[in-house]
């Protein structure tokens, strides 16, 4: 194996594989930050519409710099764009959506993802000042729940884990998870492995994964485009 | 009937200390910075805050964090771009937090104005916020049971209101505004522009008079965002 | 005392004293039948927001005959007109108000109510078809819930009784009763006499009364205009 | 994506035996006869609908019955100024009555639109339609718990819709609709006029169109208040 860093994806291409799987008019919530990204990987002739937890259906990217209407807003704070449809509502509305099964996916980061599909994102437990936003809503309600991230820390602890020693954002949750090296699903409390980068050897993924890689057939190719 | 206040000061005169106020807005978009700095102009002390957030930079909630005004911060995100005066505060041990997933926080408001005193939500559970709440089991899957979130004031800001209260909202301005101004004994609201009853279509009438107590007139408000972008502090 | 019937008020009377107490600005939910004839004797000068279960608020009369719009109508299903700053909502939204205090008075008829404030208003438990509608909800939720109703039955039983034999509306809600007699306060579990028609003795009214008829300080005479 | 379907008949095509249904409307106003007489005429079996009424005269939800679809009415009023159509199926004993009261019904349908399998409120506390259920204090004061209500279909009527599925709708007509729309497996409806999305203003959007599956256009919508008068029968 190179250098993880050197075969690792970057943030723009998992989110490019996140966005293959979004179908053509999924209402679909991205998290704050790096999942936003996979909105501009939207696939061609595909419309879904994204929600965000302020009472917004149907926008679109960041207006031109100096258009900005700071009323126009998305939930991480940043001015956003009109698609035709778009509709405003409240948060009680908003979240009636999430709660309420309505929201076909929703794609968050993750500090820990377990085998059983438990998520911790919201907080590293650290005496850090708590904050959780919409997280806990979305992970519970979602139709189908999915993870972008990096495959191992920065410090190359494992990500995906046995059970997450973090506090949890929510149980049983997460169905498939999206990382710089690999798609692996949740399914029956454990990891199956479906898609890895081609300059990694199974083994050599599973040294990098805190829980046991299962598979159900053939491992396809994680191939992406360059970006 | 006329709900209609001259100004801002007028409007927050009659907060008193210890009061349970719900502030609208998400961020900067929605938030009534005029009620807000006219509240601290009146600096009422011992205050519950019920917001999304803990303020940004040194203004809106922020400012009233720094001037002493809250007690505590009942939000689901206290963190912003500048979230110094809630930190510091925090870390002082000056004010206290509760932290509430933001739909369960939306939900709670909405319960409090709809008369529903508690409500299942899958929502934290098995999760440490989920501490200490009853849970239950419906078909198969565990809710929490979370409670109402009531208010004694709500500052809320629209867009176009009329002397009976009737509002619309601004874009993305809606997000809390609404609900709140169902959950708080006295719901004040500050409004672009006042209109004549009937002005309001009423198929487009987003908050019925019915909840809300009193509206003044902000001709052009200012928005918190532009505010922070430009390092400003309040007072 | 002359017959009952030569001295009682007709509904319309009864309706114009309950008027009287309905404040300037008041948001108002009137029952179907005869409670709904309380609006015509609203107060001049006052102009109280009437509230309809599904979904108006600020409705004013009837329109005139042939002007009917059947999307445009009260509880009661009659066509109703709109006054300046009506409002539109959906029902949730409608029950929102209710359940949530937002009203400061529900007039309903009654069968019975009790010396505690019990009210049965919906079913004779004799069979009938049972149809509640929405008036559990205004009963346990409105500010004020006050009744209008003959002092007696048409087979001149009490109305006004110690405890209801008949299904239930709500518990201890009714805090005021005006009768085709008197007008009967609610409080701490017993009817308080505050005003009765000068023509029947205070003896009479209790012998047409189910539970003790207290006083505090004077009765008035209970007197409306001819209508 | 486009969710108008062309014809009422298309729309119900699937509806199948068995099916829980809401259906929009209270009274006549804002409900949706166009869909109920197609799916008469499909006729399935064994609903259980879920309606304000329980129908008038011999048009809609009374012709449903009188054509023996349904099998369970849940509603808070099943009489009418013409009930014959239920009160002869109920006193035969074909036909299952459940009755809530009326927030009750609105608040269940929506508390399943919003993910919230019980909450609690204090109607039918102390009554006969509170036997059974479990009984809470909070704050001093006793509510009766209640479940969600769920459907596999709603049929509802709104006025304005696009292909996404945005609604508007026309007075009193709204009701139930909205809140039906959020509760359904599948939500159908009808509009009097499709337009492009956009043309209807994000701001004027009662229900957005993540509630809604299917749109189809009446042109017309005949008012069941004519109907009724007109003593007319379906079909």
């Amino acid at each position: 194996m190179s250098s993880l860093d050197d075969i690792k994806l970057t943030n723009a291409q998992i989110a490019w594989r996140a966005a293959q799987d979004i179908e053509d008019g999924a209402y679909v919530n991205l998290g704050i930050g790096f999942p936003e990204m996979v909105a501009q990987y939207t696939v061609e002739g595909r419309t879904p519409i994204f929600h965000t937890e302020n009472g917004v259906l149907g926008f679109g990217p960041a207006p031109a710099p100096g258009d900005e209407d700071w009323d126009l807003i998305n939930a991480g704070k940043k001015a956003i764009t009109l698609k035709p449809g778009a509709a405003f509502f409240h948060h009680a509305d908003s979240f009636a959506m999430v709660r309420g099964g309505h929201l076909d996916v929703a794609i968050l980061g993750a500090f820990q993802v377990a085998q059983n599909g438990d998520l911790a994102n919201w907080s590293t437990g650290k005496g850090a000042i708590p904050a959780v936003g919409g997280a806990m809503d979305l992970v519970q309600s979602a139709k189908r729940v999915a993870v972008v991230t990096d495959h191992v820390t920065k410090t190359g602890e494992p990500k995906l884990v046995d059970s997450c020693t973090m506090p949890l954002t929510g149980v049983q949750c997460v169905t498939r998870v999206y990382t710089s090296l690999a798609v692996v699903d949740i399914a029956e409390g454990h990891f199956v492995l479906r898609e890895k980068l081609p300059a990694i050897s199974f083994d050599e993924l599973q040294d990098l994964t805190g829980a046991e890689l299962k598979t159900e057939g053939p491992v396809a190719d994680l191939t992406v485009p360059e970006t | 009937m006329d709900k209609t206040i001259a100004t801002p000061a007028a409007a927050v005169a009659d907060i008193p200390d210890g009061a349970v106020v719900m502030i609208g807005g998400f961020g900067g978009s929605g938030a009534p910075i005029e009620l807000i700095h006219a509240l601290i102009d009146r600096a009422p002390k011992n205050l519950t805050v019920i917001n999304n957030n803990a303020g940004n930079g040194h203004v809106g909630i922020a400012a009233m964090i720094e001037q002493g005004l809250v007690a505590k911060m009942i939000c689901s995100f206290p963190r912003s771009s500048d979230p110094v005066a809630f930190t510091e505060a925090y870390k002082a041990g000056r004010i206290e937090l509760e932290v509430v997933p933001q739909g369960t926080l939306a939900e709670r408001i909405r319960a409090a104005g709809a008369g529903i005193p508690a409500f299942y939500t899958a929502t934290s559970y098995g999760t440490d916020l989920a501490e200490g709440k009853p849970v239950e089991e419906f078909d198969g899957k565990h809710y929490v049971r979370e409670r109402w979130l009531r208010a004694d004031v709500a500052l809320i800001k629209a867009h176009h209101g009329d002397p009976m209260g009737n509002l619309t909202y601004r874009m993305a301005g809606r997000n809390f505004n609404p609900v709140m101004a169902m959950a708080a004994d006295r719901t004040i609201a500050q409004v672009s522009r006042i209109v004549a009853p009937g002005d309001i279509d009423p198929e487009h009438i987003v908050s019925p008079g019915i909840f809300v107590d009193a509206v003044v007139e902000v001709p052009n408000p200012v928005q918190e965002e532009i505010l922070i972008r430009e390092g400003a502090t309040y007072p």
